[in-house]
């Protein structure tokens, strides 16, 4: 596919996505702003895909490595990310026991 | 990735689809804390799809794929079980590993695709280099300073933004030229190089205690990058990974500029720690109001209304468990005690509540700024524990203070108002607090962990 | 539109972008009244630039497209100026002209493409034709019913539901075959047909009252139907108006159904109506009170705290203005007067407040039902005005009553009640209403406009 | 650019928009709830685009008329749309001046 329809295509990826960002995190609770960077940490560490991609194919050497390191950073970054935040997240605690239902 | 026709293409690129929907789903689950939890599974499960879809991708090797995720699952472990008081110097880290990641794919892609590369693909692509290599110096300088491996204190000096400057300018040239001729691989190292560097100079001169800032910065630059490594690769699911990552690192800084009342170019561009070389300027001369650890408890104990107000001595002194057993002891005693949290408390966003949190301190007695303001005249006793700025008065009333403007918490209107701290020294604006000379102001001198132990001692009759 | 490669071609797709983004703000923009206006030039700049950007194709004749435009507008603009009270059939009707403009788009590309048109898109096609069909017959019928052209009351008839499932049946195996052959032109005139009279069949049942309903669903098969025409067309512009337009008529038909505690498949399935059938069960037997305007204008200068609760007699009687006197002559008496909305009072979401609106009655008096609910207690007179079910206090109490759970005004709490109608017949429900027989209410017989007239002039001391 | 990655996109786009569409619209204020029916509608009719250039193309006699008539019903919902929902939103008047200047 050519890439100018590629790059309006991807235009208007970026362009929704990003306004969803902006309505989704806007509404964060202050009390998770911490959590939340950890997690948005992980989930951006979905760039693992192309890394993976780059070792999987081990079309140059060069590109092999790189890909490696990157997989090796990217995936540290996931398991890290979500392991925290989880443990953040089991941290809040209500005092009314409904919430402690679900948060715990 | 590149949209080949192919049922297993198109199979790849729903579970990216359905990867994406999970991500943006778990940001939003993030909105309370009841269904925070979710969020996080949600994420999980749309990473181990997205992983899965990748690796259908046909002859993939997957040997070397396998021991790669295995290390990185082996660094990450640790990674996920720092102590609390270690969040930002970890998030910082991650940054600069997500963007390692990132511009270690984007040179290699350079290596395969150059010279036959579109220009387009060329420009995004010395963009996510760029934006990559700053962001992995730059946050490991960040990690360094908050970790105090390296000197917390701004390191600045003539013509320092020039050569900051020339060297962004130097890079951009590069990247180009390289757009104009990408025959010319041998240009791409030192676009790279220059990258790095600058990743460094921009945060050589910024103070230990704005890190927290440039982190959601450098949070969004590393989103952005993403971003772009999703337009090169024509990956939809980074393109919307990228760009939330992006919107939530800039959100949070402009959150927290805000609430510092710095101006968001103003952070932009580093210009910050300026303001600590205004530091210390207390005046030691006016006279005091000091109080020993029974003095507090007596008064604690009579009264009926206390507001605690945490703060980055808190975390410095890892007291929270200790005024977890404040809160305890004077609960028991049938005091109503509640937290007020100021948004840039601490030196991360949601810093307080995070470790009270970790304390066991129910959230629903955390409350925010704007709710808790109104309530301090009708309180007893506000307990500052180791917070300076964030209640400090100046900011409603002397316009030549440089906080001045900055929402702060009203403790002063509290009938009685005790301050633990070690000192007189200021803390991160590095400006005088005219609280602590009030009337209805008690210093309580110490360490926020020792002092709060003793308080809870007194309480419970010697024994604790 | 599909995306060849060419500097116009890029150009037009940017201004489609930047005409989404102006789609979105403008909807995002009609969160509160105050951005709403901005929120309509964003729509109408939108609109234009994707208009310009189309007509920049090449090889385009513009004189048809001239003509064409200048007579849609001429069309529009009277669809434009309808009386407030004509809005729900308009709104109707013009689902039926941008259901028809999806229809003969999709019936044009299915000549102009086949036999060699892949599978998928011929399945979309299918898709975007059926739902345009029935959408603009359905819509039409909705309309004739709420323009009073066509017989209101539901027209039912055995096994009706089996022949409309057979219908959408047919059309659907039609839809398949030509999926697998795409040779077979001819059959696609039946399916077309098929759909249309689906549409009818679909409205026929329903009772008049109810169209408000179908109009929001009808409007969300609109939206997918021409989300549909964009993944044929492959336009991301619309696409995406196409999504906003659809879960916009998807969220207000739930709002509606929920407020009308109908379940939401209840609805989709067009099963209403018989509840009309059980209609005027009420026995005229029980004793009421009934007052004259100038006793009702004796109570209502007494009061201080007065809630005024409109209903669809409000609109029927177009009361609307004499009801804005009554509101002046009782605020210059130093009456308080808000306005109670249920949001399902009236025949479409949102009636009241435009016809309230309409009458510059300023909307901050106008009161969310659950904001205003617990008022009523503290309320001397709640003037109920041509309102019925949405007062009806056996929704909360009476488990057999068909609006039995549904969220009702709770009028019945004030001191006083006056209920403003014209006979003891029921409402849209068809439910006798426990409310007019309670100790304090009191029956005001009229037609609304004109009662409301005679206790405005009783306020103004017989001038009015 | 062949249609199974165009279906791909689409999809995406579709999804994001849609996600878009529940959040923002969950949010307008049910005092505009008709407004927005309007309002929507007219914005709906951005299906014209599609009319205009099945008439521009001229491809057959058929496709003309069909979008002949397309572009006209179109249309026509474009203007009346904005011009209802303009009407409706000037009615709504705040008592408070501050609000007026921007409603008026
Ligand atoms: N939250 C964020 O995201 C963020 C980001 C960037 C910057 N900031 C800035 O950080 C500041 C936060 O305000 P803050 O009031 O929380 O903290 P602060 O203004 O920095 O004051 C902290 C105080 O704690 C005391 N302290 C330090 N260690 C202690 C210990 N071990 N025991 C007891 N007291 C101790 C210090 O006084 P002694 O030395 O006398 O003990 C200091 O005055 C604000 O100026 C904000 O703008 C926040
Ligand atoms: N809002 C929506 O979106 C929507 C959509 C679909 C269905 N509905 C349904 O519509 C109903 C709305 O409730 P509602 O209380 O507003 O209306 P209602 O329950 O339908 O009652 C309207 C009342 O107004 C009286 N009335 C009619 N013409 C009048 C006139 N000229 N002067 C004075 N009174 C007159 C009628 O009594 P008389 O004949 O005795 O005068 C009738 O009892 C609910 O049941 C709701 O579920 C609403």
């Amino acid at each position: 596919m050519n890439s100018s329809s590629n790059l309006i295509n991807a235009l208007f990826i970026f362009v929704l996505a990003g306004f969803i960002g902006f309505e989704v995190i806007r509404r964060v609770s202050p009390l998770l702003h911490t959590p939340l960077m950890s997690l948005t940490n992980a989930l951006d560490a979905i760039a693992v895909v192309g890394a993976i991609v780059l070792v999987g194919e081990h079309k140059s050497t060069l590109s092999t490595v790189f890909g490696f390191i990157a997989v090796v950073a990217a995936t540290s970054n996931i398991v890290g990310g979500f392991l925290i935040t989880d443990r953040m997240l089991k941290m809040f605690k209500s005092s009314r026991p409904a919430d402690k239902s679900v948060t715990k | 990735m590149t949209g080949e026709i192919g049922a297993i293409q198109v199979l790849i690129e729903l579970l990216y689809l359905i990867a994406s929907v999970l991500f943006i789903l778990s940001l939003k689950w993030m909105s309370s804390p009841t269904t925070a939890r979710h969020g996080i599974w949600a994420g999980e499960i749309g990473m181990v799809l997205a992983i899965g879809g990748t690796l259908l991708n046909h002859g993939m090797s997957y040997h070397l794929i396998a021991i790669a995720l295995v290390l990185g699952a082996i660094i990450g472990v640790p990674l996920g079980e720092v102590a609390m008081t270690a969040v930002p110097q970890r998030t910082a880290l991650s940054h600069a590993f997500g963007a390692l990641c990132v511009t270690l794919v984007g040179s290699a892609e350079f290596y395969l695709r150059t010279p036959d590369i579109s220009r387009f693909m060329m420009a995004v692509l010395s963009l996510e280099v760029i934006l990559g290599g700053l962001t992995v110096t730059g946050s490991l300088m960040a990690a360094g300073k908050l970790q105090e491996i390296l000197p917390q204190r701004p390191l600045t000096y003539k013509g320092q933004n020039l050569v900051n400057f020339l060297l962004l300018a130097g890079a951009l040239v590069i990247a180009v030229s390289l757009v104009l001729h990408p025959g010319a691989r041998s240009l791409f190292p030192f676009m790279v190089l220059i990258a790095l560097a600058f990743g460094v100079l921009l945060i050589i001169p910024i103070g230990g205690a704005d890190m927290p800032t440039v982190i959601s910065l450098l949070n969004g630059y590393a989103g952005l990058s993403a971003a772009a490594m999703g337009f090169v690769l024509d990956s939809k699911l980074l393109i919307i990974a990228g760009a939330l990552d992006g919107s939530s690192g800039l959100i949070l800084s402009i959150i927290m500029s805000k609430a510092m009342n710095r101006s968001f170019t103003n952070v932009l561009f580093g210009a910050f720690g300026q303001v600590q070389a205004s530091a210390a300027a207390g005046e030691e001369a006016r006279p005091v109001r000091s109080a020993t650890p029974e003095e507090a408890a007596a008064i604690l104990s009579a009264a009926n209304r206390v507001i605690v107000v945490p703060g980055y001595g808190m975390a410095v002194a890892q007291a929270q468990h200790k005024v977890r057993e404040l809160y305890d002891a004077l609960t028991k005693r049938g005091v109503d005690v509640r937290f007020a949290i100021h948004p840039v408390a601490g030196r991360m966003p949601g810093h307080m509540n995070v470790l009270l949190a970790e304390a066991d301190i129910p959230y629903d007695r955390l409350i925010e700024m704007d709710e808790i303001n109104g309530d301090f005249p009708q309180t007893d006793v506000a307990l500052v524990i180791g917070a300076n700025d964030v209640t400090n008065p100046a900011a409603r009333s002397d316009a030549s203070s440089p906080i001045y403007g900055m929402p702060i918490l009203d403790v002063d209107k509290a009938h009685t108002v005790m301050v633990i701290k070690r000192s007189m020294n200021p803390g991160f604006a590095g400006i005088d607090n005219p609280l602590y000379y009030l009337d209805n102001t008690l210093m309580l001198f110490g360490d926020a962990k020792a002092f709060v132990g003793s308080i809870v001692r007194e309480l419970s009759g010697g024994h604790g």
